[in-house]
């Protein structure tokens, strides 16, 4: 009962959040605030009462659309509660920080709330349909976040996101569909491991791949990110690039990986070549913009390069570095969007020459962004580093040709050329003049990023602090992807 | 009870139409009618529901199946759904009565011809179900285009009926007799039965406004006033959908072609429908050919030629219907040009919120009926390696996202004007009501799937 | 033995507490810095007596490490291991570290942000005693990065100039290059190995020739990002845009010695690959000499001194390339203590005399009289002078090579030692002789008592050459006198040669003058008269030219193509920008007007006319009953 | 001499078929709206003519085509009476019964 609590109680909050009349905003607030702490206390507890050895745990499961073999099947592993809990942390973090919010505020604390009930559903459901119902729900208040509180391109965005999704998503219903004609049920764990025919897995995993390619995403089903990124408003930008974009990597964990052992392997040099190039492509583009948000946007796109590096290598290294990427890039460009909103609220411009200077004016902003940059160019010590090191190591020791291996390996020097060159104008220098009459963070924006600094600081030194968690499901992938 | 007993929602009916015609010159109110008229569909609805699945009656002529049962009850609550509306907010500028009254016979004219199981009963209730649309199409006297559009459907549907009615004859010629149950016992009559076949499906096609027999549609649309066509495009077709199958599934093993048929068709109305919605800056047209292209699908659940095929295409129908009639009734509260949508998230919240299900249901977002609608549609589909199909009835759904999502796109990021529509609660009741089926339906698709796969 | 952890962790909890309050410290809280290094020190002083017999060669005196990360079988630890190698290594670290800490008090004492440099400073010093204990190559790789970070802080301490911020930005940059290689080196080794751990890498793994070179020369690109490297010591000249005493602790000392440490630690596998050995000598060698020639042409002393580390550093990986890790890393022992000395020195000149351009010094000797001595004696050991520590060390490297064979390499490393010898001569006389450019007065008491430590230190150590031979393990003896003696002599020559072109000037000279002068003394040396026309030939014009041509090389070429990668890549991104709005997005909104198109074009067959429509229905139908004809159903 | 032999049930079926090309050519090709309502007037009788023909050659023994025609008849009346209330209201608003005059809408 425990994980249907956790999804469907946000979406509780989210009707309540709805029907409070338009004026009385800060009674919305307070509400969205009270359900996704209590989520997350939830998420909490399950996580404490989560036993690292069993595989999948907390199950739920009720017979929805028998004939068909669809049911309301829930249940969470090593992999799906790290996601969760980066989910409800994330989430609680969104409502904090757009407390200042004046423009329809119920409305957007409904959004938000409406968001989380799809982000969490998705990292829970073990059955394809009720999966698909999650991921294409989250669309819809993403779509409204953007458009409606977004930037001054904010309708071109939104309908972008929007349909770029959904194109990839209906191409995941259509090899949902077959999966179920094949395997006769529409269970993800029932699936996995049965030895379906090569030919038939390799168009399966290649409808699957449009669908989560376009989610993660990879070159170049990517120009969707930068726009809708840009045009969101903080806490939207912080759950898309926080949670959104991992549930296209999950998926490839999740589903991809495990049902499609073989194609999966039959893709790894394909997805690796696509990875090398989204890392060296997106750490190009971040250094050619001109934008913060939109640099911390490319940034994302060389991120989760890594994630699928990780994932194509089929190693246990590998896929543990690809949870590990998942995991800090939420944490760490989480906080990057988070402070570029702080200073644009108080600068209203995200110009990078025109934001100059911060430690100096505001230092515990400056150092807090120059602290996310670092672990963003994967300092050691900070959680960047392990991720980005273990799917180093997990490609270079698989099949997967070198020569994609060594182009990643000089993505990490590119990631530090633009993350520095960024601090270098925007952290350090003279204060330009939109900085030179800003007040310092608030303890509330700075209680805001404290929670995700210690993260960041405790996965960088004790890496088995989320490794505890994956490893296990990993070791358990690998067999498969091995065994194929 | 007697077969005549099983009949009391086609009774009732009738009653509601009469009473309807008089109902204002005994109660003064102008929504009397089409009250009462809400009374007795639901009534009827009510009494189907209560009489449930019945043998054959009248001699082999009509007969109660799980198609005819469900299909009953749609019809009947969506008219009950459609009257409530219409005595809330009525026709405009004309009396609500003779509406009422038209609307009941087509929805007694959709029973009956779902019931039978005779061409002749057939061709009368086809008759009767179409003949109420002509006149509600035209139901603004005094407006040239509406008259205009009436006309056009008036001659392009009886062209096509005489078609379907001459493909009657054969199909009677061939079996010498009228009855379903005869007709499907002679063998396949080569050429002539195929003949027959086309001309009978080029008649159904028309009334379904499917490419390449739809053109009537966009103009007649565009022409009528919305809240007529709220009903004319869901009643009428849903009954037409139930008609088709159960002719496929008669014709089927006469003509082996006939899938592929539907196939083509389908295709065309996918292509066809949706490209040409994209444009349209009328509601009423968009919907046109939304209608269009969502016949469609429909057929591409028909071209799987499977049971699961057949129940998915009168479910998909459903879920069709239910969502269009309550756009389109918003429409006719809101004003029929996409701009007049503009700023409605402020003026009037909660119809915006409605918006969004209606919209997402017919783009086939979950956890909407849409959704479920295609998803059993593809698998079926899939099933029968109809792989192309659905890829292309995949690739049109994301294009309707985009015409669809100009209608939300105006409703809540532009600004429009502030002042509300005058509020009638009847007429809300009724979006209401439709706007939970549509969120709803999508949990009971399991039980009402299985019903209706019982039937082929 | 537990304390060996407490070393490196009192700096870094320094730093916690510094970090967070940098610039609202008043000066009174950084003795908490000052004091945690220097408990640090007398720590690690208890650690050497500790392993003091010394001797028992590659096995651990202390070992303990805990595991922070376990994938699938593989457990990656972190730990502490403490044998003679980093037993000196400590207490280089944590001395020079000191004796920087004091020195910066007075230095920096009126800078507003001297808290934010007090913590980095701590920071870089835990780092760095992170990575000399630490017992795996993983965690190396990562106080390694740290270390980078702090440079990068230091070296842009006074981000307000721009100077300062693209040199910091450099050096981190192409420091990140050399670490690329190394993570690569660190895949490789894992991949083959299994493991990163000392104990499995080096003595319990049998590796093949081909894979152990791969390795090898991966880290040694690493080894030559960090410790400046002919390619990549570009960043080394311009880090000296940093406040000095971060310069002296280092870029002298510690930071860039990290690169040799890494090769002395990975030596085994170095040994097992042989090629690398060589490559290492040559990029010494080269490093060496082309580093002393570059010192010799700057007229700005902390160029000089860069430019003079960045050839000693050649220096210890001609050692360590030719097998004498003793050798090479008793230089660096010796290099850390004189070179910190020769830039705390330059610290106090520069101070002096207002301006860092040799050109305008001169005479501080009269009325700056402790420093010069310190200054001289740093000068001379740098030089290779008996009895100062620089000759000791040198020539430990020089027998060594002479042992190996290695002749031509020896004649360079000769050659290096000349040239080495002519730039201090240079510096010496321009700076401390001559007539008073400004006036003088000397420095105050915090700074010159650290010069006076290192002075004492760089003077003795040379004498404990052996004994530091059988600490690491290794039989240590006596110098060979014939190496000794013509090293001397060389050495002599060049301070000669110096002297000649600097020291009796009665005006201020350029270096033009000496181009022409070592002509002639070169010539007159040579045994026979005939040679001199070939000589005077080849030395004057080649070595100005020579000499020019590096510079140019220099700026131009190695300055130019780093800079250049950069403007190459800004130009890329540039186009990557373009290509993302054009083509990519181009083809999506491509689609989107496709569609609408599309849309109109279907649009237009609603014509109206309803006998167009019929016409149309009826041409159907027919169709379809061709359709049925010819297909028979 | 009996000029007329027994007539077989294609005879009347070709004559539908001529019956119901013409009106389809009618409906198709006439300029007055009243003049195609006549032509599918026609094609209705054509259609009748074959269901008495079939009823008389393939099942004479119960008249169900003669039903089905009359059926048909009755229907056919009702439409046309409800075509040309259409047209009268039209030609109320534009004066004409042209069919060509009622193109407005399109697109």
């Amino acid at each position: 009962m425990l994980l249907s609590a956790i999804i469907f109680l946000p979406l509780v909050g989210a009707i309540v959040t709805a029907l409070v009349p338009k004026d009385r905003g800060d009674l919305a607030r307070w509400i969205a605030a009270g359900v996704t702490t209590i989520d997350l206390a939830l998420v909490v507890f399950l996580a404490l009462k989560f036993d690292v050895a069993q595989g999948m745990q907390f199950a739920e499961k009720v017979a929805w659309v028998p004939q068909f073999g669809i049911s309301y099947n829930l249940g969470v592993d090593g992999i799906s509660i790290t996601m969760l809990f980066l989910s409800a942390l994330l989430s609680v973090i969104a409502v904090v920080a757009s407390w200042k919010m004046e423009t329809k505020p119920t409305a957007y604390f409904a959004m938000l709330l409406l968001l989380e009930v799809g982000m969490n559903g998705v990292f829970v459901a073990l059955d394809f349909v009720l999966f698909y119902v999650f991921w294409e729900l989250v669309l819809v208040p993403m779509y409204f976040l953007i458009g409606t509180w977004g930037g001054p391109r904010k309708e071109y965005a939104s309908i972008k996101f929007f349909l770029y999704t959904l194109f990839g998503s209906v191409f995941m219903l259509v090899g949902i569909i077959a999966l179920y004609l094949q395997a006769g049920t529409f269970d993800i764990t029932a699936m996995s491991g049965l030895g379906l025919p090569a030919t038939f897995q390799w168009w399966v995993f290649a409808a699957f791949f449009l669908g989560f390619a376009v989610k993660v995403p990879v070159f170049p089903l990517h120009t969707w990110l930068p726009d809708a990124h840009v045009e969101a408003p903080t806490a939207a930008s912080v759950l898309l690039a926080g949670i959104m974009l991992k549930m296209g990597t999950y998926g490839f964990i999740r589903i991809a990986l495990p049902i499609l052992p073989h194609a999966a392997n039959q893709w790894a040099p394909f997805i690796t070549a696509l990875a090398a190039i989204s890392i060296v492509y997106g750490a190009a583009l971040a250094f050619a913009q001109k934008d913060l948000k939109k640099l911390v946007a490319y940034s994302s796109v060389s991120h989760m390069g890594f994630v699928m590096l990780g994932i194509a290598s089929g190693t246990a290294e590998g896929l543990n570095g690809a949870i590990a990427v998942m995991f800090s890039h939420g944490v760490v460009t989480g906080m990057l969007f988070l402070i570029v909103g702080m200073v644009y609220e108080r600068t209203h411009t995200r110009m990078i020459q025109d934001v100059s200077g911060l430690s100096h004016q505001v230092p515990v902003a400056g150092g807090l962004l120059a602290f996310a940059s670092f672990a963003s160019l994967g300092l050691p010590g900070l959680s960047g580093f392990v991720g980005e090191f273990l799917t180093l190591l997990g490609a270079w020791k698989s099949s997967v040709p070198a020569a994609w291996v060594v182009i990643a390996a000089i993505g990490v020097l590119l990631a530090a050329a633009y993350t520095l060159s960024m601090v270098q104008r925007v952290v350090l220098g003279t204060p330009s003049e939109a900085v030179s009459k800003i007040t310092d963070l608030t303890r509330r924006e700075v209680a805001l990023l404290v929670p995700l600094v210690v993260l960041t600081l405790t996965v960088g030194l004790y890496w088995n602090s989320l490794l505890r968690f994956t490893d296990p499901v990993v070791t358990r992938i690998v067999a498969m992807l091995a065994g194929a | 009870m007697s077969a005549l007993a099983w009949f009391i929602p086609e009774y009732l009916l009738l009653a509601g139409a009469f009473l309807a015609l008089f109902a204002e010159l005994i109660v003064r109110r102008e929504g009397a009618g089409a009250a009462a008229g809400a009374l007795f569909a639901t009534l009827a609805a009510l009494s189907a529901v209560a009489i449930g699945v019945r043998p054959v009656a009248f001699g082999g002529m009509l007969e109660l199946d799980q198609v005819s049962v469900t299909v009953r009850v749609a019809l009947a609550v969506l008219s009950a759904v459609y009257l409530l509306w219409l005595a809330g907010r009525g026709m405009g500028p004309e009396r609500s009565r003779e509406a009422t009254a038209l609307v009941l016979l087509a929805t007694l004219g959709g029973m009956l011809m779902v019931a039978s199981r005779d061409l002749m009963v057939l061709f009368i209730s086809i008759e009767l179900a179409t003949m109420p649309a002509y006149v509600l199409m035209g139901y603004r006297r005094d407006d040239e285009h509406t008259l205009e559009g009436a006309l056009k459907y008036f001659l392009l549907s009886m062209t096509t009926s005489l078609v379907m009615l001459y493909g009657f004859s054969f199909l009677f010629g061939i079996a010498g007799s009228t009855s379903f149950g005869v007709i499907a016992a002679t063998p396949s009559a080569g050429l002539l039965g195929a003949f027959s076949a086309v001309f009978v499906f080029v008649g159904l096609f028309a009334k379904m406004s499917a490419a390449p027999f739809h053109y009537w549609a966009p103009d007649a649309y565009a022409g009528a006033s919305p809240a007529s066509v709220a009903f004319v495009s869901t009643v009428p077709k849903l009954a037409g959908a139930a008609v088709m199958v159960r002719l496929a599934v008669l014709l089927a093993p006469g003509v082996p072609a006939l899938p592929t048929v539907f196939a083509v068709a389908s295709l065309l109305s996918m292509l066809l429908g949706n490209l040409a919605a994209f444009p349209q800056s009328d509601v009423r047209r968009l919907m046109a050919y939304s209608g269009v292209a969502h016949t469609g699908y429909m057929l591409l659940a028909l071209s799987a030629g499977s049971a699961a095929g057949n129940a998915a295409a009168i479910y998909y129908t459903i879920a069709y219907a239910v969502p269009s009639m309550a756009i389109m009734l918003l429409a006719a509260e809101e004003g029929t040009a996409v701009d007049d949508f503009a700023g409605l998230a402020a003026r009037r919240p909660a119809a915006a919120g409605v918006a969004v299900v209606l919209l997402l249901s017919l783009v086939g977002v979950p956890p909407m009926v849409g959704m479920f609608g295609k998803l059993v549609l593809f698998t079926a589909a899939l099933d029968a390696g109809r792989l192309a199909l659905v890829l292309v009835a995949v690739v049109m759904s994301v294009v309707s996202a985009g015409y669809y999502f100009r209608i939300l796109r105006a409703a809540f990021f532009a600004e429009g004007r502030t002042e509300r529509v005058a509020r009638a609660l009847p007429a809300s009741v009724a979006i209401m009501a439709l706007t939970a089926v549509t969120l709803s339906l999508g949990v009971f698709t399991g039980p009402l799937l299985r019903w209706l796969t019982a039937a082929f | 033995m537990g304390y060996i952890v407490a070393i490196p962790l009192l700096p870094a909890i320094a730093f916690a507490m510094l970090a967070p309050m940098s610039n609202r410290v008043r000066n009174k809280s950084l003795w908490i810095s000052v004091a945690a290094v220097l408990v640090a020190l007398v720590l690690s002083l208890v650690a050497f007596v500790q392993v003091w017999p010394g001797g028992h060669e590659g096995e651990a005196v202390y070992h303990a490490s805990v595991v922070f990360a376990s994938i699938s079988t593989v457990n990656l630890g972190a730990g502490v291991l403490l044998d003679p190698i980093s037993a000196v290594m400590l207490v280089v670290v944590t001395l020079v570290g000191a004796c920087v800490q004091v020195y910066s008090i007075g230095y920096m004492h009126r800078d507003a942000r001297i808290g934010w440099y007090y913590a980095v400073l701590s920071l870089f010093t835990a780092a760095m005693l992170v990575l000399v204990l630490s017992d795996n190559f993983l965690q190396l790789y990562m106080a390694w990065e740290v270390m980078g970070l702090c440079s990068y802080l230091l070296i842009g301490f006074w981000h307000e100039q721009v100077a300062p911020r693209k040199a910091s930005l450099k050096a981190f940059l192409t420091t990140r290059v050399g670490d690329v290689g190394f993570a690569l080196g660190l895949a490789v080794m894992y991949v083959t190995a299994g493991s990163f751990d000392f104990s499995v890498v080096l003595h319990g793994f049998q590796w093949a020739p081909a894979v152990a070179t791969t390795v090898s020369l991966l880290l040694l690109f690493g080894a030559m990002g960090k410790s400046a490297q002919v390619p990549l010591h570009v960043w080394l000249p311009d880090a000296m845009a940093g406040p000095t005493p971060a310069s002296a602790l280092i870029h002298a000392a510690t930071m860039v010695a990290a690169g040799v440490f890494l090769v002395a630690r990975a030596l085994p596998i170095f040994e097992a690959s042989g090629v690398a050995l060589t490559v290492t000598m040559l990029v010494g060698v080269v490093t060496a000499l082309v580093g002393g020639m570059l010192a010799a042409v700057q007229h700005d002393i902390k160029k000089v001194l860069a430019y003079s580390t960045i050839s000693q550093l050649g220096y210890m990986f001609v050692a360590l390339g030719a097998g004498g890790i003793v050798a090479g890393f008793y230089h660096l022992v010796t290099h850390a203590f004189f070179k910190s000395l020769l830039f705390l020195g330059a610290g106090v000149i520069i101070h002096a005399a207002h301006t860092q351009d040799m050109r305008e010094m001169g005479g501080l000797a009269k009325k700056m009289p402790v420093t010069t001595v310190t200054f001289t004696i740093g000068s001379l050991a740098l030089a290779g002078i008996f009895p100062f520590s620089g000759f000791w060390s040198k020539d430990e490297i020089l027998t060594v090579l002479w042992h190996g064979e290695h002749y031509v390499v020896f004649a360079l490393a000769l050659a290096a030692a000349f040239v080495t010898a002519v730039y201090v001569a240079r510096l010496w006389f321009r700076v401390f002789t001559g007539p008073e450019q400004s006036e003088l007065k000397e420095a105050h008491v915090e700074m010159l008592v650290p010069m006076g430590v290192l002075a004492a230190i760089s003077a003795v150590i040379g004498f404990g050459s052996p004994y530091f031979a059988q600490f690491l393990g290794h039989e240590g003896e006596w110098p060979a006198a014939p190496i000794a003696l013509t090293s001397t002599a060389v050495a002599g020559l060049g301070l000669a040669l110096g002297w000649w072109a600097y020291g009796r000037r009665t005006k201020v000279l350029n270096t033009r003058p000496l181009k022409e002068r070592a002509g002639f003394v070169y010539g007159a040396l040579t045994m026979k008269l005939y040679f001199d026309i070939t000589y005077d030939f080849f030395i004057v014009r080649g070595y100005g030219l020579l000499a020019d041509a590096l510079a140019v090389f220099d700026t131009v070429v190695v300055d130019g193509v780093v800079n250049g990668a950069g403007a190459l890549w800004r130009a890329g991104a540039q186009a990557g920008a373009l290509i993302d709005r054009y083509v990519i997005d181009g083809a999506v909104n491509g689609t989107a007007t496709l569609v609408r198109a599309a849309g109109a074009k279907v649009r237009r067959i609603q014509v109206g006319r309803i006998q167009a429509y019929q016409g149309l229905m009826v041409g159907a139908i027919v169709l379809l009953m061709l359709w049925f004809v010819v297909k028979g159903a | 001499m009996t000029v007329f032999q027994p007539v077989g049930a294609l005879s009347f079926m070709a004559l539908s078929v001529v019956l119901f090309s013409l009106g389809l050519y009618g409906a198709l090709s006439r300029k007055s709206t009243v003049m195609v309502l006549m032509s599918l007037e026609l094609m209705a009788n054509a259609v009748n003519i074959n269901l008495v023909a079939l009823s008389r050659f393939s099942a004479p023994a119960e008249m169900t085509g003669q039903f089905f025609a009359v059926f048909s008849m009755v229907v056919s009346a009702a439409e046309i009476g409800l075509g040309l209330a259409l047209v009268l209201a039209l030609y109320r608003q534009r004066r004409t019964v042209e069919i060509d005059a009622m193109q407005e809408l399109k697109g």
